[in-house]
């Protein structure tokens, strides 16, 4: 098919569903939505509040969904969405959204409005309106394995780099392995530690576990730009991996769009449930700290706070396990405002890290989270998401702050208690 | 069975609120009287009494010193309540209905004072009975 | 009779002193709710008022407008007034009947033609040319139209004439209709209740005596004087009204109390009669103070404005199952447009090609 | 048609009309939205759908989230509105005798000290809103002209029986007959509009509750 008005009006229409139908229905434009949503609260610009960044949207469901809409649509009292208006809304639906879901917790008539916001996409990407930076991205993923261009070549010298830091094996296409560990593109590229930290994390646990050459990349840029079909494609290669390797699990890394793509659209993304289970590696290493395999004999003495990704808590449900896992190591822990469930996004979710365009906006997004940190005495901000921590870096830098990012897995693997002289490094 | 036996009772406490605002009215008419003789009625029917209202302002007003009757297309009773210049008139009808119910502000109600025309009526009554009595006309 | 005696003549010759005359007035007064002090001045014009002939018609009605009139068995002050008009023609009280009356009532019209004052109870059917009710063969609309055309002013009385009353009800199988449905051209007054009281004829009578003219109308014709204010405006159950303290039964703890009848279907607050102060049975009482709600008898309609039973705020008409059909009608349309709907989905799914790569580059 | 026979209309005839538009158009629309349906997850639940679903309805209507200025102020006046509304709606008497003739049952009522303070609040915070909704940027962005339609829709019925209850301005008749003729004309428009919140916002809610039920987030 070929992008265009047409497409993108059909895929509407095909994505309006229930859910959606009531969410309009419902909708009293309050505009209590405005005061949830990061891009708003820093821009005081009302054309960032949630709900009007689904205004073509709501005006298809209008008129395809509603009685008076269909009358006035008939008689030519409505006009159709326009492709121009499609553009004009382009950057409140990529750059202006992280699909953080901030605003889904806040709606008083209850209203998800980010499960709109990307059923809307779908619409978006198939009339052409998507950010080009997006699409790069998702070309790159689709062409070259990795919408930041790593490849298999890349991790083998990461996985070498590993084995000789750690002087353990790191399990590749291991038939029969009980887990399968997918890494974000952005961990295989810079935040490789982590391939040493699960390594002996599992090594001490005695989990088996294997990386598939042909599944390693979690990252789902078909997810963020609205492609159920790109998606589909991407997550294809990590399901038939698994499949072939026939593990029992999927690891989800510590990156929030791909466990959001991994464990709740995947199934629906290839059309039949896995035979397999997805676990985060947070969820995994919780549950390795409860039967009492996951072991530490020291802890750091920093103050530390944690950023919750939101795909992985507000939207992944996982509020409790990061603060059990810290508790084990960071004594000097403290929350910053607003934590768990209703933490703010660090800016870049949802596709706006890969799109340029949006930088600058996203940058003053970011006053948000400074807030929060300038209200703690955390000199360290742990979190649980590569994409979190690049966004977190480059707001950091930004702003002069001289605060460290560390992920959650490698703070766990640095205090394991049978490895102490393997995490000086 | 008797009436008691029949649980109606009259509502207590809860009034139209009448009863203060005619004692206002009373009050001030009474004044104006004591200041320009201006005499002046008060209908009462013309007012939503509560019937606990209605005897509530009897007890208030009570009698006075003077009472009369007037026996003419039925009875007319008039009183002067425990406060003078305040008169209590209720005319009835031969039935015994209440037909007007009034309450006068003056030193003596009008319609107790006699009628010049029932005077002259009445003066040639008086000397038609005394022709009768001494059997010659009387010059008027 | 004679026709050119005045009232203050007829008094005197009936021994009845200045002094009755003027207690009298004071009771006119009272029972056309005019100040106690315009005693005097009602006394002064009566002094010098005529007799007016009087021709009243009956049409379709129950005689309960007549019978509140002439309820009383001895004088009254309402008999008085009526003695001071000369009732020319009115075939329940009249001794003479068949030819005789009818005589009398032409004859009348015919000597005071322009003068005379027609009293009218009863409706008038109008539907298959009338004959539903006809007084010596004539309908009732034929006598209506004759008899008008010489009147001075008309007074309907009670709500059949005035509004229609009973038989106007639905379904109005008589094709009923008031007086002034009918007549266009002449002064017309509503005396309307079902029955009027009965003080608010003799009040009307005795304004149109004392003043010459007709007393102050509402919109629908009726005295401001006695229809000016609600049952409810001047009820002295108002307080529990206002309370929010209504009786839910006739038995109940508030009925016993005296609460507020609202909820038991009392129409007084949209309701206009004088019943509340001018009260019934020589001053015994209205209906709500005997524990029963208005039935709102004296305004236009009120047959068909729901049960008497029903409160103010409920329905008047079946709403529950009017809804019942609806939504079995509703959730009917919303199964079709739902299969409409995935129909309009599966064909736009059918269609649908995927996208690739290739499309993200495409432009 | 005088003043007693439109009564008589907007009590029995009008009252049937807009009981029809509101039943028919209300029960389409809820079961329509129910009927355009959703694609069952294939993925693994972690949770109930249904105890997620049931518990954000519920308890969305105490969710106080960390709001700014203008944010506490729509959510202050629009929870002293519905309350207001609502209270004044099922708890004034003459109301519960409306719902006790059309349904068969009732419940005991409020003072009408309560109510008269119900009203008033409602009213009152009414009026902030509607100021609010002109004077807000993201307010004002976000309106069209349904939102001041059903604005007044739901202004006017709460008016005219604040009036009724004290017979300001015009007679009781007349008020009765304006204040019944407002509802209609509310529950007519209902369906259509986006009053038709009152009953989508519970499934709206449940929707949204069962995504969070289903992945196991613990609102």
């Amino acid at each position: 098919m070929s992008t265009s008005l047409q497409s993108g009006i059909a895929s509407f229409i095909g994505q309006i569903d229930g859910p959606i139908a009531s969410f309009f229905t419902s909708c009293v434009h309050c505009g209590l939505c405005a005061d949830s949503c990061l891009f708003y609260t820093e821009t005081q610009n009302p054309k960032y509040t949630p709900i009007y960044k689904l205004e073509p949207l709501r005006r298809v469901w209008q008129q395809e969904y509603t009685f008076w809409g269909k009358l006035m649509k008939k008689a030519g009292l409505s006009k159709p969405v326009s492709d121009e208006e499609l553009a004009e809304w382009e950057p409140l639906v990529y750059d202006s959204c992280t699909l953080c879901g901030r605003c889904s917790l806040a709606c008083p008539v209850g209203n998800d409005i980010v499960y709109m916001v990307r059923k809307m996409r779908e619409g978006m990407v198939a009339s052409g309106h998507a950010p080009e930076g997006l699409k790069g991205a998702t070309q790159r993923a689709i062409e070259l394995g990795s919408p930041m261009g790593v490849n298999i070549n890349t991790l083998r010298a990461q996985i070498k780099h590993a084995e000789k830091e750690t002087g353990l094996t790191v399990p590749m296409d291991v038939e029969g392995a009980d887990y399968m560990m997918v890494l974000s593109s952005a961990e295989v590229a810079e935040y490789n530690d982590i391939i040493g930290a699960v390594t002996r994390i599992f090594h001490q646990a005695g989990v088996s576990w294997t990386i598939a050459s042909d599944g390693f990349e979690g990252t789902n840029s078909g997810i963020q730009i609205g492609s159920s079909d790109l998606a589909a494609e991407l997550l294809g290669r990590i399901v038939r991996a698994a499949e072939r390797l026939k593990v029992k699990y999927v690891i989800s890394p510590e990156c929030g769009h791909a466990y959001t793509a991994l464990r709740w659209e995947g199934p629906n993304l290839i059309g039949r449930p896995y035979p397999f289970k997805v676990i985060h590696i947070i969820e995994l290493l919780d549950q390795l700290r409860s039967e009492g395999r996951l072991k530490t004999d020291s802890v750091d003495e920093t103050r530390m706070t944690f950023h919750d990704p939101c795909q992985m808590v507000r939207r992944g449900g996982m509020v409790e396990q990061p603060r059990k896992l810290l508790n084990m190591v960071a004594p000097n822990f403290v929350e910053m405002p607003d934590p768990g469930l209703q933490n703010w996004c660090c800016g870049g979710g949802g596709g706006v890290s890969a799109n340029e365009r949006a930088q600058p906006l996203r940058i003053k997004a970011f006053n948000r989270k400074k807030a929060q940190l300038d209200a703690t005495d955390a000199t360290t901000i742990v979190s649980a998401c590569s994409n979190c921590r690049t966004m977190l870096l480059d707001g950091l830098e930004h702003n002069h702050m001289p605060h460290e990012v560390v992920g959650l897995t490698e703070l766990i693997a640095e205090h394991l208690a049978d490895d102490k002289q393997g995490s000086a490094s | 069975m008797s009436l008691q036996d029949i649980h109606i009772r009259v509502a207590d406490a809860h009034t139209v609120g009448s009863l203060d605002a005619i004692l206002n009215e009373i009050a001030s008419r009474l004044h104006d009287f004591v200041d320009t003789g201006a005499t002046s009625l008060i209908d009462l029917k013309s007012l939503p009494f509560s019937a606990e209202e209605y005897e509530g302002l009897r007890a208030t007003l009570g009698r006075g010193e003077v009472t009369a009757r007037l026996d003419s297309i039925g009875d007319s009773e008039i009183y002067e309540t425990r406060f003078p210049g305040v008169w209590w008139v209720t005319h009835y009808n031969v039935e015994g209905d209440i037909v007007a119910d009034l309450i006068e502000i003056a030193s003596v109600p009008a319609i107790v004072h006699s009628q010049p025309e029932d005077i002259y009526v009445g003066l040639a009554r008086l000397r038609q009975t005394l022709t009768s009595v001494r059997g010659e006309p009387v010059e008027p | 009779m004679k026709e050119h005696e005045t009232l203050e003549q007829r008094l005197g010759e009936q021994g009845v002193s200045r002094r009755a005359f003027l207690k009298f007035c004071a009771a006119l007064a009272t029972m056309m709710a005019l100040p106690p002090s315009s005693a005097g001045a009602i006394a002064a014009a009566l002094s010098q008022a005529k007799r007016p002939s009087v021709i009243w018609l009956s049409f379709q009605e129950c005689t309960g407008c007549t019978e509140s009139l002439t309820r009383s068995h001895s004088p009254t002050l309402e008999s008085l007034i009526f003695d001071m008009i000369s009732l020319d023609y009115h075939h329940t009280l009249q001794a003479a009947s068949g030819h005789a009356a009818e005589q009398a009532r032409d004859e009348a019209m015919k000597a005071f033609y322009g003068k005379y004052l027609l009293l009218v109870d009863g409706s008038i059917p109008l539907k298959d040319g009338g004959v539903y009710s006809t007084i010596a063969g004539r309908t009732n609309l034929d006598m209506l139209e004759e008899a008008a055309k010489g009147a001075a002013a008309i007074v309907a009385v009670g709500s059949c004439a005035a509004f229609g009353g009973l038989p106007n009800a639905q379904p109005n199988p008589t094709g009923a209709v008031a007086v002034s449905d009918i007549v266009r051209d002449k002064p017309i007054v509503n005396i309307s209740g079902c029955p009027p009281i009965p003080s608010v004829i003799t009040g009307v009578l005795a304004h149109y005596l004392t003043f010459g003219e007709l007393p102050a109308l509402d919109e629908l014709g009726r005295p401001k004087a006695f229809y000016g204010e609600t049952i409810h405006d001047r009820c002295y159950r108002r307080p529990f009204y206002d309370q929010g303290k209504f009786a839910k039964t006739f038995d109940d703890e508030g009925a016993r109390n005296g609460w507020c009848l609202y909820e038991l279907g009392c129409k007084g607050p949209t309701t206009h009669n004088a019943c509340a102060t001018t009260k019934w049975n020589g001053g015994a009482g209205f209906p709500i103070e005997a524990g029963h709600g208005c039935i709102g008898c004296s305004e236009p309609k009120f047959w068909d404005a729901g049960s008497f039973y029903t409160p103010l705020s409920a329905p008047a008409a079946d709403v529950a199952a009017v809804a019942q059909v609806s939504m079995i009608a509703g959730a009917g349309a919303a199964v079709a447009m739902g299969a409409l709907d995935r129909a309009k989905k599966q064909k736009l799914q059918q269609s649908r090609e995927k996208l690739t790569v290739a499309d993200l580059k495409g432009d | 048609m005088d003043a007693q026979e439109l009564l008589i209309w907007v009590r029995g005839t009008g009252l049937q009309i807009a009981a029809a538009v509101f039943v028919l158009g209300m029960s389409y629309r809820m079961l329509h939205l129910l009927l355009i349906g959703r694609k069952k997850s294939l993925a693994e639940a972690r949770g109930s759908e249904w105890a997620g679903g049931l518990r954000t309805m519920w308890q969305r209507n105490f969710v106080l989230p960390r709001l700014s200025p203008r944010g506490r102020f729509t959510f202050v006046a629009g929870y002293v509105f519905h309350l207001g509304f609502f209270v004044t709606l099922f708890f004034l008497s003459q109301h519960i005798a409306l719902f006790r003739a059309v349904f068969g049952f009732g419940w005991p009522a409020l003072p009408r000290g309560a109510i008269d303070i119900s009203a008033v609040l409602a009213l009152a915070a009414m009026v902030a809103l509607l100021a609010h909704r002109l004077v807000d940027p993201v307010k004002r962005l976000l309106s069209d002209y349904q939102d001041y339609l059903t604005w007044a829709l739901s202004f006017l019925p709460l008016l005219t029986g604040f009036m009724l209850l004290r017979e300001i301005a015009f007679e009781y008749v007349t008020l009765l007959t304006l204040h019944i003729a407002s509802v209609e004309l509310l529950l007519i428009a209902a369906p259509f509009t986006n009053l038709a919140h009152m009953f989508s916002t519970f499934i709206s809610r449940w929707y949204n509750g069962a995504v969070m039920g289903f992945k196991g987030i613990q609102t």
